[in-house]
């Protein structure tokens, strides 16, 4: 077989550090590799490297056999390597074909946008591939499972032969997923060979044909899928033996201490979430599923305290809190782990010690002057990095200096240390590599044990089923239904998550 | 050091040298004593007014016989560092400060406005000349709005409605010393409400107004120096505030061995520190008994028989 | 832990001081100035002597509070510009202060004026804290409107109702001798304001290192959505925020009133507010650096003063050269310029 | 209409200034120096004008000068990456400094250059627009640039929203990562947007000196560029916005310089136009917060 894209001891360092070292990656052509490793072991790096934009500091790229030279994003598109990167790279307020033709555009007079022409083509393309939206939607109005596709097209106009996909499947839905794979399967057959980089071991399993394994910026494995189990790749990975499914923990089910009662939001338009009712007892875990955009985002952010809601109460130990802005919520031990933990959870630019506060930070300085005695403070933090392990040299060292499984251990030191009675917790996993979700499922798992009630969103169905007591899912901002944990099953849950449910069907009924 | 030769030096206020008015008129009178006298001079132009404590300082210490300041905001410096330099001689404009030293300099600015409002008055509504309407109505352009230019607009007021009591002087101020541009635009607006000639005293916005009476064809008066030049046959008159003589006599006392302790100077239309211009574009189109009249208003101030105003008199 | 103050090192400032040099001197040669003697006169009035130095001081003194009036503002990442407008509002109020409280002794009577400059600062600052707290309303475009009607609004008080008498010109009267802030020396204008300036900066720059409202402004800086998801109350905080900095700014007037005029004058300030917003972004925001960096403009309109006055060199050059030194001073030609992009 | 024709005449050299100021606005580079490149574009028609007597001439020279600033606030800002905002306040500075510097090294004068010999441009009777009766009233009789600066406004507005280089400006400011991982060379782009409002600005200049008036005179710019980014940052934004707003503050002064006709004291009424924009903001602002539904502020 043909190799398409090989490296020899290519090297990135970032000041002393290697992020990648003598990395000889061999890929050949019409692969389905996927490349796995965890957090910060360094694959977004040598992606960026294959897709200029990072500057090698050592070492060869070769494509087809012959070395070349990458110096920017334009030279990758040249060879015909396309990316889509872990953090989108796509404007917002343009629309789909706007950001497809970027760089790239037709023009009339070699001046004006065709306009026209773009929409058309890409319509087609749309239409080609069999995605739902139109050529002309904004950015800003897709949800993220959109936006990827939208990635998706982007590089396949470009005509790329190797399509590299950064930890495409950490923000979408099962479904999602599944539409995703397949049509990476179709491209495959097409002759495009994919790069894929993901924490779900089970797509690795399912989908990929070689697989090569990251560890501290090094080469630790590479092996044909077939001949591996993932257990075998997660001990690759992570240089011990890891479980993957955290066992139930049987724990006292109290009584009620979190009531969500009627809450709806409207915006200038529409109505957002239409009578929220949710009750959390003592010691159990309550799992919103859905797709997203369904609402999950308005409702956490009520739950948080971000966004003020038109209607309903929410109580806490029966004191009303409705309405109560995120810090006095913290102040009634509600432990709040955001969905989005580099726009809400943390703040990249400053150091890790004093994320670790975050929100806290009140109880943390003297009471009257409100000072802080960051000596103690460090201290403190030192613990919580011990105790939760976070790898990072230095906890003075800024946030974006951490990999994604590390900054969201961060939040989850933060937020449990404080000992909270209930914890609202969002996409705890997403992007997190097995051994941190190994880590963190049983730090959730704890929580229960020790009684705190938990309400737990999460677009991971099997994460969901894995750690929830109950099960409710959403659609259209409204809650359809709700599953026990043992009548549950994926394709239960699937059905109602894409509205499917005699529930609804009954409720609608009604309506009309 | 006070043997070799007189030196004098001049800070000028805000806005500095340029305005084609106040501190310019002042420079050229530093310059006539210098070619006529045995002296050395220099011209600073501070930041802002309280760097003029510094330089009040540093130029008695370097040795300046005399220091002129252009400041009207140095009089309170000035009371206090005048004491401590008592063989420096200093002149201050526009107020009287009371220390041995220092030389105080008060025009008589309302005059002069006087001469130059009733001269507006009197054409306002004598159609016989081409540019004039027949509407009652006299413009007046000040640069920001303080009692210094109020002052001139008193005069100017009191001098119209000397003449005729339904005069109405419509006022306007651009809030700045250099925007021609809104000089120009307040003119416009004046002229189309039917003023015909407006008293600008506005230093660098003057020249916008000056502009858009020559488009309109009515006529302005200019003020400070000489600025009949700047439009022939538009700027009617300038009403001359003779800082540069001023000056001159200041310094020439000096280098005479005459200047005294405690003076001050009024320069007012009697002691011709104040005038208007003698017309040499517009002579032919004012008639000829205005200017009569003129000169007669002019003889009354003199006698004291007409009493005009000084809203900064205390 | 030096160290760490003074993050900004020496290189900083002297690579592009000797650039704009460079170029200073070319436009002087062309004006048929020797460059050598007017640097040096320069260099000489603003450190040369005792008295320079003094001097040197003497125009910082208001420097450091606007500069970190404006770094309080900018650290929070709000742009807030109306520094200047509050200095003439806090001037005005606190001379008003000085003028009609009677009978008091100098350490009460300072005090109350400096205060009331700066609550009345505080307050001016206020209505574009609170239009962008609540409303969202441009922090920026507000401010610098506000900045005109300051400005207008003084101009308009001093030059009528409250106008002095015997003044010949726009001012209030003199305010009693009791409020007025003595000078240290008797043979220089600096006065004793300086050392609430060194105060309040240091003061600033504890809060912002220590307490939690620091971390707050630090926090809303670099991330909002963060900052509010952690109850900081962003709409709030923006509005003290903001509030802090026109104090501050008042204050910088009350002292310009109360120590250097003796009395409000229209239009006082030949933009001390615009030099403080340079002064805060060439130190990064950080009050210590707006300590050093007013120091240097000081020296910098000193030592204008002096080559004005001995070197004779025009007021056109010397602002043509202060505003080179300042392009160069924009740039840090410390860092390497190498070739990364960020992947976030 | 009288007050409308003023209004147009005294909103010309904001709009302008702003529009120009919109491209480096949309590419993310605060231009402060809108200021400095009207004030030496001002100088250099005049100059110019003085010394050739030709108007075409001097708008040459105005665009030439406003070009080189803005490579040199480029140079600095972008290249250098040096604070836009320290480079924009030096450009101002250096600007102020080196008008009056020259005007005293070539002509031996300070403040004020007039004279017989600089040709400025002329109203223009407009053909068909003087028959129209209201609109004429408005519309006609203005100098060149102001039709130009229609002609802008028109430009300004299809530049962005329908050509690759508008596309590319307000790409570069949105996510400059976005821009680059699709090859768009963020600097060059940057380069190009400063020139632009370099142009602009060139245009408001001469419209200063050589049309209103014929004349220069230190520092006569006054300001306009500050009011200039208040109306970008007003308007949101956009091509319309932008001019919107300069022309609420041209309506504003206008009405101010009518209002003083009557006996009010000036200081205050010259409140009006800033006034006039805080009260507009706050009503956009009070209806903009019945959409929202999220706490706190946000960071534009
Ligand atoms: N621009 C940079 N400057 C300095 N260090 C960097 C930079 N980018 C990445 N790193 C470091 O390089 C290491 C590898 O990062 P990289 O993003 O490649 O990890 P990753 O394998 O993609 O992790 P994840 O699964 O969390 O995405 C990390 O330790 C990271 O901190
Ligand atoms: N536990 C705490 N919770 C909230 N604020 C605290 C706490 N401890 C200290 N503070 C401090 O109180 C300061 C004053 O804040 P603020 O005026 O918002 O308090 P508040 O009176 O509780 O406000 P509110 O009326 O909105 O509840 C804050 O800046 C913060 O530093
Ligand atoms: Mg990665
Ligand atoms: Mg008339």
């Amino acid at each position: 077989m043909e190799m398409i894209i090989n490296t020899q001891k290519l090297t990135k360092q970032f000041g002393d550090f290697f992020a990648n070292k003598d990395i000889d990656l061999e890929i050949y052509k019409g692969d389905f590799h996927a490349l796995v490793g965890e957090n910060g072991a360094g694959k977004t790096t040598l992606m960026n490297m294959l897709y200029g934009l990072y500057t090698p500091s050592f070492g060869k790229i070769f494509i087809k056999g012959k070395e070349i030279n990458i110096k920017n994003p334009k030279d990758a598109i040249k060879h015909g390597i396309g990316m889509v990167h872990q953090h989108f790279k796509l404007v917002e307020s343009l629309s789909i074909f706007e950001n497809i033709f970027l760089g790239n555009e037709i023009t009339k007079n070699k001046m004006f946008i065709n306009f026209e022409k773009e929409k058309k083509l890409v319509q087609n393309l749309i239409d080609e591939y069999g995605y739902s939206f139109s050529a002309d939607t904004k950015i800003k109005d897709l949800s993220v499972g959109e936006k990827q596709k939208v990635e998706i097209l982007k590089i396949l106009y470009q005509n790329a032969e190797i399509l590299i996909l950064d930890e495409p499947t950490a923000v979408l839905t099962p479904q999602e997923v599944i539409e995703l794979l397949n049509n990476l399967k179709k491209l495959q057959k097409k002759g495009k060979t994919i790069i894929i980089i993901t924490h779900k071991l089970n797509e690795v399993k399912d989908f990929s044909d070689n697989i090569t394994v990251l560890r501290k910026g090094k080469i630790v494995g590479k092996a044909k899928t077939s001949e591996v189990s993932i257990e075998d790749i997660a001990k690759m990975m992570v240089g011990r033996e890891v479980i993957l499914k955290v066992d139930k923990v049987k724990s006292e089910i109290g009584e009620n201490i979190y009531s969500i009662e009627n809450v709806s939001l409207k915006n200038k338009t529409r109505s957002l979430l239409e009578n929220i009712n949710i009750q959390v007892k003592k010691g159990e875990i309550v799992g919103i599923a859905g797709v997203e955009g369904n609402g999950q985002t308005e409702l956490l952010g009520i739950l948080s305290g971000i966004i003020k809601c038109s209607n309903g109460k929410i109580t806490f130990k029966n004191k009303e809190i409705t309405c109560e802005d995120p810090r006095k919520i913290r102040n009634h031990k509600i432990g709040i782990i955001p969905e989005d933990r580099y726009v809400d959870g943390l703040c990249s630019d400053m150091p890790i010690y004093k994320n670790m506060i975050a929100g806290y930070h009140y109880s943390y300085s003297s009471p009257k002057l409100h000072i802080f005695n960051w000596n103690d403070i460090k201290k403190h933090c030192e613990t919580l990095k011990e105790k939760f392990d976070i790898r990072t040299n230095s906890i003075e060292d800024n946030v974006s200096c951490l990999s994604g499984g590390n900054a969201q251990k961060i939040i989850i030191a933060r937020e449990l240390s404080q000992n909270p009675e209930l914890l609202i917790v969002s996409q705890p996993t997403r992007g997190v590599d097995v051994g941190s979700i190994e880590f963190i499922h049983s730090e959730i798992m704890n929580c229960k044990k020790k009684g705190m009630g938990i309400l737990l969103f999460s677009s991971e169905l099997s994460e969901i089923m894995n750690l929830s007591d109950r099960i409710i899912v959403m659609y259209k901002g409204k809650i359809i239904g709700e599953l026990n944990s043992k009548e549950a099953t994926k394709e239960k849950i699937g059905l109602m998550m894409s509205g499917l449910s005699e529930e609804v069907n009954h409720n609608d009924e009604k309506n009309i | 050091d006070e043997k070799d030769g007189i030196k004098v030096a001049m800070i000028t206020s805000q806005g500095g040298l340029g305005d084609k008015s106040w501190n310019d008129s002042g420079y050229q009178g530093l310059v006539k004593a210098k070619e006529g006298m045995d002296i050395e001079t220099k011209v600073i132009e501070p930041k802002d007014a309280a760097e003029g404590e510094k330089f009040l300082n540093d130029l008695a210490q370097a040795g300046y016989d005399l220091i002129i300041t252009m400041e009207y905001a140095h009089g309170d410096v000035l009371k206090e560092v005048a004491p401590k330099y008592k063989d420096t001689h200093f002149a201050i404009f526009n107020q009287v400060v009371d220390v041995p030293n220092v030389v105080s300099v008060v025009f008589g600015e309302h005059e002069g406005s006087f001469l130059a409002g009733a001269l507006a008055a009197l054409m306002t509504t004598d159609t016989s000349i081409s540019r004039i309407n027949s509407d009652k109505k006299i413009g007046f352009i000040g640069g920001i709005q303080s009692p210094g230019i109020d002052k001139f607009l008193v005069g100017y007021r009191e001098g119209a409605k000397y003449i005729d009591k339904d005069i109405q002087v419509v006022v306007g101020y651009a809030n700045s010393f250099g925007d021609p541009n809104k000089g120009k635009e307040i003119a416009s607006s004046q002229i189309n409400n039917g003023v015909d000639i407006i008293y600008s005293v506005a230093g660098g916005t003057g020249i916008g107004v000056f502009e858009e009476a020559e488009n309109k064809n009515v006529y302005a008066i200019g003020v400070d120096t000489d600025q009949d030049y700047l439009k022939p046959g538009t700027i009617l008159t300038s009403m001359l505030k003779r800082v540069d003589l001023s000056i001159y006599e200041i310094i020439k006392q000096l280098v005479d061995g005459k200047l005294q302790n405690n003076t001050v100077m009024t320069p007012a239309l009697a002691q011709k520190g104040v005038s208007l211009t003698e017309m040499k574009y517009t002579k032919d189109d004012i008639p000829a008994k205005y200017l009569e009249r003129l000169e007669e208003i002019k003889q009354d101030i003199i006698n004291n028989k007409i009493k005009v105003t000084d809203i900064t008199a205390k | 832990m030096m160290k760490k103050i003074f993050k900004f090192n020496i290189m900083k400032f002297i690579i592009p001081i000797l650039l704009a040099f460079l170029v200073g001197s070319i436009i002087l040669l062309i004006s048929n100035i020797n460059p050598i003697s007017a640097f040096y006169n320069l260099f000489i009035g603003a450190f040369g002597s005792g008295r320079a130095f003094l001097s040197t001081l003497y125009y910082a003194t208001p420097l450091i509070l606007t500069g970190t009036a404006t770094a309080i503002a900018f650290k929070a990442n709000l742009f807030y510009m109306g520094v200047e407008g509050a200095l003439y509002i806090g001037g005005f109020c606190s001379s008003l202060a000085g003028i009609y409280f009677h009978g008091l002794p100098p350490y009460i009577h300072i005090p109350i004026a400096l205060l009331i400059g700066m609550i009345t600062g505080g307050l001016f600052a206020m209505i574009p804290g609170i239009l962008k707290g609540i409303l969202d309303v441009n922090e920026m475009v507000t401010s610098i409107m506000l900045n005109y009607v300051a400005i207008l609004g003084t101009t308009y008080l001093a030059s009528f109702p409250f106008k002095a008498k015997d003044a010949g010109f726009s001012a209030t009267e003199m305010v009693e001798k009791s409020a007025v802030i003595p000078k240290i020396f008797d043979s220089s204008m600096v006065h004793y304001g300086l050392f609430l300036s060194l105060i309040f900066a240091i003061l600033i720059y504890i809060m912002f290192k220590k307490s939690t409202f620091g971390y707050d402004i630090e926090s809303m800086g670099k991330n909002v959505n963060f900052s509010e998801s952690c109850g900081m109350q962003t709409a709030k905080k923006t509005i003290y925020i903001i509030t802090l900095s026109g104090a501050l700014g008042g204050l910088a007037g009350a002292m310009e009133v109360l120590g250097t005029y003796k009395r409000f004058i229209a239009g006082f300030s030949s933009g001390l507010g615009w030099d403080g917003l340079t002064i805060s972004l060439l130190s990064n925001n950080n009050p210590i650096g707006v300590i050093f960096s007013s120091i240097f403009f000081g020296g910098l309109y000193s030592g204008g003063a002096q080559m004005e006055l001995l070197a004779d060199v025009p007021r056109t050059i010397i602002s043509v050269i202060q505003g080179l030194i300042i392009f160069f001073l924009a740039v840090d030609f410390t860092v390497k310029r190498f070739k990364k992009i960020k992947s976030r | 209409m009288e007050i409308l024709h003023t209004a147009i005449r005294v909103t010309t050299p904001i709009a302008l200034a702003a529009l120009g100021g919109l491209f480096t606005h949309k590419a993310g580079v605060l231009n402060i120096a809108l200021e400095g490149m009207m004030l030496m574009a001002a100088f250099m028609g005049v100059v110019t004008s003085y010394f050739t007597g030709s108007p075409l001439l001097a708008i040459m020279a105005a665009f030439g000068v406003s070009l080189i600033i803005g490579l040199i606030f480029s140079f600095f800002g972008i290249t250098l990456k040096g604070n836009f905002i320290i480079v924009g306040l030096a450009v101002n500075m250096t600007a102020y400094g080196i008008t009056a510097f020259w005007l005293q090294q070539w002509f031996g004068i300070r403040g004020i250059l007039s004279s017989d010999k600089i040709i400025g441009l002329d109203p223009i009777d407009v053909p068909i627009l003087n028959k129209i009766p209201i609109i004429s009233d408005i519309f006609n009789n203005h100098t060149p640039i102001v039709y130009v600066s229609f002609l802008l406004l028109l430009i300004t507005y299809i530049t962005l929203k329908h050509t690759k280089i508008g596309l590319h400006i307000r790409v570069v400011g949105e996510n400059e990562n976005a821009a680059k991982a699709v090859g768009i060379k963020v600097n060059k782009i940057r380069y190009i947007s400063v020139l632009l409002s370099s142009l602009y600005c060139a245009l408001a200049g001469v419209n200063l000196s050589l049309e209103s008036l014929n004349l220069f005179v230190e520092k006569m710019t006054a300001e306009r560029g500050f009011i200039a980014l208040a109306a970008i940052f007003s308007g949101k934004g956009t091509a319309l916005g932008t001019y919107l707003f300069s022309f609420i503050f041209g309506l504003g002064e206008t009405f101010q310089i009518s209002l003083q006709i009557f006996d009010v004291p000036g200081s205050l009424i010259q409140t009006i136009p800033f006034i006039f924009v805080i009260i507009i903001l706050t009503f956009i602002g009070i209806k903009n917060k019945k959409n929202k539904i999220k706490r706190g502020i946000t960071n534009d």
